[in-house]
């Protein structure tokens, strides 16, 4: 910390109450430990005004696609910390956390119904730990049937990275698998891949385009008549809450994003947690723990944490993000089933309102309704005006927007993937169709005001070039 | 009253909005725009219950988080992986700020250079607490940054061994079990002892404290790894670096640790924080996110993520990680943590867990029928042999009041791995040693 | 351990810092700067504890706090001027900004528009819920808001006698007492049967809800107030308002309210908000400050501290009161409140605490021994007659576990004052009646 | 709220559990009451960007004069939110809030201490209330001795707003006092002054100068022997804790304001406190409640609240802002002894060394050292460059300052009252001081740069004289 002077204290140290004990010796202990050394006044200083450095959700609009930027309640945090919650330490007797263990008892149930499926672990902790805990359970599920050849697994050429990552490190070969020309899964690729090997498929739905896969049915039938997996990638819930189970349409495994769909704050890249949701025949695979509820014959009730008979084993050290479960809970519970579906209609009536009102001012790849996100091209921008979706994503910041998610998925030109969510106003809709709108207008009047965007903010665009070739990644003491 | 029916205060969105939003788009029905959605799966039923308001479902909350012990209220001598420590209020005051809170993956720099910068603090204070050349943003938590160190240990050294000291914690051995399954890596257990490592190995896994306390004898580990063509992978703790020597002394190449003890609550086991920090030689396998300092057009400092190429994002099948979302939020926690204690305040929180783990021991160890099986140093945790079985001895506590430790009766007889830190008054050690006395073989 | 001395974690200032600043001062030790001070009382004995850090003092603090009996553990029926009522996280949340928190006064219009603009939009909300033409800023809270609008309709009047509802608050009343020692006002309490009003009469003071929950006649309260020419002054209450007709509709000149039960916590009776409301033409004899509407130097909008020259700071000992410093930050917690709670968010919290009032009378009206000694239109609380002294039936009701009723017996034989509102669930209310039968004649 | 929209819910309506009662006539009833209608994530929202366009504490150098804008440890909200602080009602039966009692009573000693007094009362609720509960003792204290004839209280030309205010309110009239040209009181117009009529002088010590008054002793002697009270604004007190204790100089009465001396944070205008603590005569008279301990035969101990006998009577409806309180007793008790002590150290180190590195850039109304803040005059800059103190305060706005208090004292031409306090770093002086010099710099090379200043904000200086001649104090419902 640049602020940093040899002798200030930011805090007080707490008195020593019980006898000293004599040191270990000099060889095992450390020299000077160089901490940063600022009064309380200047960390608080410090932290709060870069605080105000960042766009946040509490700050600004931010349609950033596939990431669904929605308002966290703030009610979830207060739940989060009460102490009942917060202090209860995770080695704590089962007798002693049963209230801890029934909260989450009772989500595993919620998410199981919201997604269609038998059971759930609240285990993983973010997204591509519940893609990987998925395809560890697919590889466990396969291997317990002896079926030991099934080495590929099939994702869409839109789908987000993590898949991909995901399948590799649950030690699988990835196979690409196209689009067609309305953005849904091209079936007949499909059928030519999906063989013996066939280990399983990696879908999102809705897709990375934001749209529903009209052929999702047969794809669903085409994996499973092979002998294949069902992934959902559950990132893009909030399109469907209410309006489909996924468990219903075929698949056999869902991760859900909780700091996605159920509003807990993303937290400048976490914490999240990634639950993964099965069908039936994986449920014996599913990671540990798992809570159990347990009925005595007097009729209570108790909670206990259990470990599936053939688990892929531990996500974590211990239960999941508890944290996190907390705020999901309280989300789904206040929402309640009035209000789960309100946020599939709102999140989707606000994405095509926006695709409606910029159709003819950006180039729209697949001319569609959309789900709850809505993607966008630069592309004639580009090619008439030498302004990139970077530009526009840039400028937008000018306006006090978050840019968009940007050239994602790679299957689309100069992407800008704008995902509005429910929790977004009408009028902020309009001021962000009126901002796109005049952007549109810039590129062609003065496309360098674009390039050199933004220009309001304490850094312009940043040399992410020389960042990568000379890397300074800490300060060191002087 | 008018029932109102319910509006969620989460949407803004009233029936007016909708219908000039529909007409906008050109559907009469929100239906409409669901159509993609075969129709005998459209909107099946939902057995979720009603909705229900912030007081009532608060008062539903609190009673669950009612119906746990709480340690504090209760003296709670827990640790094995989570430690209660005292968190200054600044900490959480910093931490709880919106824009921290409710903002992303710093994508877009210019509009992140909050999350940006204090990630690049964090990562400082990373590598100056382990003695390591770089750090990373920070993994999910300490076992699975554990687990991520034993695969690019493999991925540098191309060999497919690990090799794990038996003294690491067996939650941590769980998921290095789960990551190993895809890559196919073998673990294999060994002791501190002289088991030779193979050619094949690709790293030594040593946690320093052990899972039992106690410090190993890392110099000779290391040599023992490196004489191997093997890496030194260490899983560290926070606090105990406030006092001795870190990894990074040791010619460590991989130092993982559990980040929650620096501020972060125990939340019955998470949200929590990994450190990572190995040499800079390995930077490029590295997973995880990475903060760069450089410059913008006109030449000012700014902070960007950066070697992005070998994430999943970037090099997708190919990435050193699947990781995303991470969580640095918690990093932050650990940051104001850090720099709230400081050059002076780490080392002090750290002496005083020393002194007081060992005044606690030191009455236990007199207690007729409890003993201290291991030799050599400790820390803040240390191993006791209870004359009755753990479970029992920690029944009949919680009657007078009191959280025990944690049974480690499976690895050592009749063990309970006890945790003291300055968070525990000399009043409840001694309280503690009097039950136990009293408790005593029955 | 080294024994550190005690460094201030809230001074940045090193020994180091000091001696450079000295220097620079030009003097040789700090005692110089203070030599002004008459050297015989220069640096005295100061008898204050040592420092005590913060794990310790919180621990201490702690242990304070918990010797109190916390309502919502405890059911509890108290009223007569602090209410409690269901808090939204999202109210706490926002006042706990650190801007608004550590901010002052905002003088400074360029850089306090976050206050400004947050205190237009209270004087909004408070003409609105009073109905009122204009209000100010905030009063300390309500008992010096209503001394100060009785002094400030004896500045307008030229008169000084206050007429004083006797259904007025008791407390109210004392702090009406002491503000009217200086100018030498005579307090006037009257009946709200037919006691006239004389020609000296400032102005008529009356509470609605009066003191003991019940609606008084403001229509004819008013009207005998303007005919002697005084003026009505009301003292009213933010949640009734939400289902009440407001003192506006009934030509009210002057509107006061405790604002706490809007979002404020009612720690133990403070820091609370004063509402003052007035008619538009009365404006410049208004005590406290006022936010205005304005435009910058290139016609942007923005918000100013205006009409100053009534205050002290300009005026001095003409100002219109000594107010400086008030409560700005719980101001905005009621705002943030009624924001919340909206056109039918308030409305339906006013409902609930009628109808919940009124289930409890009809529980407590039909136990042997107690009766309701009063008529009459009732809100949120209500008079019962117990069969025991209320200090005993009190006692009584604690042993049970319930924190009972406020003791009117000074004004109403055997009278407790019963509050009931959303923040009582029925099966609180039920223990109540249970209890109060139990108790019985004793 | 402009961005109310008829229907929406910021909120959930909490649900009815008893039955019905019909409501009361449709007379009594109101009709629609017109509150913001606007969704939860959209009110965080505008007070959230709102908040940003404040200057505060916790990012910004404040030296606002007079206000001793220190840092506000976070603690302090922590303590004082404890549910058995903040949960408590204050007609609670005494045995019920020992714990609150306890500490009422201790921080009434503690600042009884700190003051060298010999009892007071935490009930005013700032500092003007204190101002007013001691002049009302003052008065009361006369009337008792029967000793009617004292109508007149002096204060001199430097003091701040509320003394004279709080002196007409109560009852008195109010005669000012002229300093010397030391800024000292001028003791032959006291002398001339204080007759048969003096009910009492209010001092301010430091005064608002910044200056230790030294003829003090000789002041408080005068007074005294005249018959009337020494009463001490307290609102400097930053500059003596642990320095000078007032009832050992002579005060018989001494406001403190919590929110500057004690470090509860100021809340953008409040809440504060301010408890006036009194020497042994004034004692019966002080305002209700005071708290007393209770021993019991046993050696228990108990708390209640107390009615002096001859009390002024009550500041506010319940006993104090007890919130404020709990912050103010943590603040001492963390600090303690050698904390408090350093507390005015380093403030009066940190104002001197503001004067000695800026006297020779701007006019130095005094030359002594300064107490715990330093008045300096842009006398000069205003003559030489037609450059204004409020010029000089808009233009620090620029750079991140906030502004020092301006135009006060009021015997100060072109004043600039600067409070560093002790919790600012000596790099956060150096840098004022550079700007400082900077801007005395620019008056001289580019005076409209610092007419037209503030240029970086959302606002440049705004139209004050419009705003009180065509009030607009509210929005009306459309
Ligand atoms: C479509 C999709 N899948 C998976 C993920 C990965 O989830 P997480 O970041 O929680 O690991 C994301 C998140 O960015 C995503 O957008
Ligand atoms: C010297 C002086 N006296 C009195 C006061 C009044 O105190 P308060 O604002 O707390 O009423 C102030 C506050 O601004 C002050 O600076």
């Amino acid at each position: 910390m640049d602020r940093s002077v040899r002798g200030r204290m930011g805090t007080t140290l707490p008195s020593l109450d019980v006898p000293e004990e004599p040191l270990p010796p000099d060889g095992l202990l450390r020299g000077d430990l160089e901490l940063p050394e600022v009064s309380e006044g200047e960390l608080v200083r410090y932290f709060s005004q870069l605080s105000q450095l960042n766009f946040s959700i509490d700050t600004n609009f931010y349609p950033l696609g596939s990431c669904t930027m929605k308002y966290n309640p703030k009610l979830h945090d207060e739940m989060a910390s009460l102490p009942g919650f917060s202090q209860i330490h995770p080695h704590q007797p089962e007798s002693t956390v049963q209230g801890a263990l029934k909260l989450v008892y009772q989500l595993q149930g919620l998410l199981s119904e919201l997604m269609g499926m038998a059971a759930g672990s609240l285990a993983p902790l973010a997204g591509a730990g519940g893609e990987l805990a998925g395809m560890l359970m697919t590889r466990a599920y396969h291997l317990s049937r002896g079926d030991t050849a099934r080495s590929r697994v099939l994702i869409p050429d839109s789908a987000h990275g993590t898949n991909p990552a995901s399948a590799t490190m649950a030690g699988f070969e990835v196979v690409t698998l196209p689009s067609d020309a309305d953005g849904n899964t091209d079936l007949d690729a499909l059928r030519r891949t999906a063989g013996d090997d066939l280990a399983g498929v990696m879908l999102t739905l809705p897709s990375t385009l934001g749209l529903f896969d009209t052929n999702i049915l047969e794809v669903c039938r085409i994996v499973n008549e092979a002998g294949g997996i069902v992934y959902g990638d559950g990132a893009n819930l909030n399109a469907l809450l209410g309006r489909a189970k996924l468990g219903e349409l075929g698949f056999d495994v869902v991760h859900s994003n909780l700091h996605k769909t159920f509003s807990t704050p993303h937290g400048g890249g976490g914490p999240g947690a990634g639950p993964v949701m099965v069908a039936e025949r994986l449920v014996p695979f599913l990671p540990a723990p798992v809570v159990e509820r347990r009925e005595s014959k007097e009729g209570g009730e108790s909670y206990t944490l259990a470990t599936p008979p053939q688990t892929i084993g531990k996500m974590g050290a211990f239960h999941g993000n508890f944290g996190v479960l907390v705020r999901a809970y309280t989300y789904i519970r206040l929402l309640g089933n009035a209000g789960i579906s309100q946020i599939s209609e709102d999140a989707v009536i606000s994405a095509n309102y926006v695709l409606s009102r910029l159709r003819h001012d950006y180039d729209l790849p697949y001319d569609r309704h959309c789900m709850h996100e809505v993607v966008l091209s630069a592309r004639s921008l580009k090619r008439d005006h030498g302004v990139s979706a970077l530009d526009v994503a840039k400028r937008l910041i000018d306006y006090d927007i978050h840019p968009p998610t940007m050239y994602f998925p790679l299957i689309v030109d100069e992407a800008l993937m704008i995902e509005p969510t429910e929790t977004e106003s009408r009028e902020t809709l309009d001021y962000f169709i009126d901002v796109m709108k005049t952007i549109a207008q810039e590129a062609q009047d003065d496309p360098a005001l674009l390039h050199d965007a933004p220009h309001d903010t304490p850094n312009t665009r940043l040399d992410e070039a020389r960042a990568a070739r000379r890397p300074d990644l800490r300060w060191k003491p002087a | 009253m008018q029932s109102a029916g319910f509006t969620s205060p989460y949407s803004p969105h009233t029936d007016a909005d909708r219908s000039v939003m529909l007409k906008a788009i050109g559907v009469s029905s929100v239906e409409e725009l669901f159509q993609d959605i075969p129709p005998q799966h459209r909107s099946p039923i939902l057995n979720i219950p009603d909705p229900l308001p912030e007081l009532d479902l608060r008062r539903e909350i609190e009673a669950m988080a009612g119906e746990n012990v709480v340690p504090g209220d209760y003296p709670c001598f827990l640790g094995g992986g989570t430690y209660r420590h005292h968190v200054p209020a600044v900490v959480r005051q910093i931490a709880g700020r919106g824009e921290y809170m409710t903002s992303y993956t710093p994508y877009q720099p210019e509009v992140a250079q909050g999350t940006l910068q204090t990630t690049y603090e964090f990562q400082s204070l990373v590598s100056q607490l382990t003695g390591m050349e770089v750090a990373n943003a920070g993994m999910y938590e300490g076992a699975t940054a554990l687990a991520e160190a034993a695969l690019m240990a493999a991925r540098i050294t191309r060999r497919e061994r690990i090799a794990v000291l038996d003294s690491v914690s067996p939650s941590y051995m769980q998921v290095l079990r789960t990551y190993s399954q895809g890559p196919g890596l073998t673990l294999d257990s060994v002791t501190s002892a002289t088991d030779p490592l193979s050619t094949e190995t690709a790293c030594l896994i040593v946690q320093q404290p052990n899972f039992y306390g106690y410090l190993e004898d890392l110099e000779g580990l290391a040599e023992r790894a490196h004489a191997q063509g093997a890496l030194l992978v260490v899983c560290s703790d926070p606090i105990a670096l406030g006092m001795f020597k870190p990894p990074g002394d040791y010619d460590a190449d991989i130092v993982v640790a559990e980040g929650q003890s620096l501020g972060v609550a125990p939340s019955y086991g998470g949200p929590y924080v990994g450190f990572f920090a190995c040499k800079e030689r390995h930077l490029r396998q590295m997973p995880g996110r990475i903060v760069g300092k450089t410059v913008d057009t006109q030449g000012r400092t700014g902070y960007v993520l950066t070697l992005q190429t070998r994430e999943q994002h970037i090099r997708r099948e190919r990435a050193t990680s699947n990781i995303c979302t991470s969580v640095a939020l918690i990093a932050l926690v650990t940051t104001a943590y850090m720099a709230a204690q400081g050059r002076r305040g780490l080392r002090h929180v750290a002496e005083l867990c020393y002194h007081k783990a060992h005044y606690a021991a030191s009455l236990i160890e007199r207690i007729p029928g409890y003993s201290l099986p291991f030799d050599g140093t400790f820390f803040r945790e240390f191993v006791v042999t209870c004359p009755l079985p753990p479970a029992e001895t920690n029944e009949r506590l919680l009657e007078r009041g009191i959280i025990g430790g944690l049974d480690v009766s499976p690895s050592v007889d009749n063990g309970m791995l006890l945790c003291v830190s300055e968070a525990n008054s000399r009043a409840e050690i001694d309280s503690l040693a009097e039950a136990l006395a009293e408790i005593g073989v029955g």
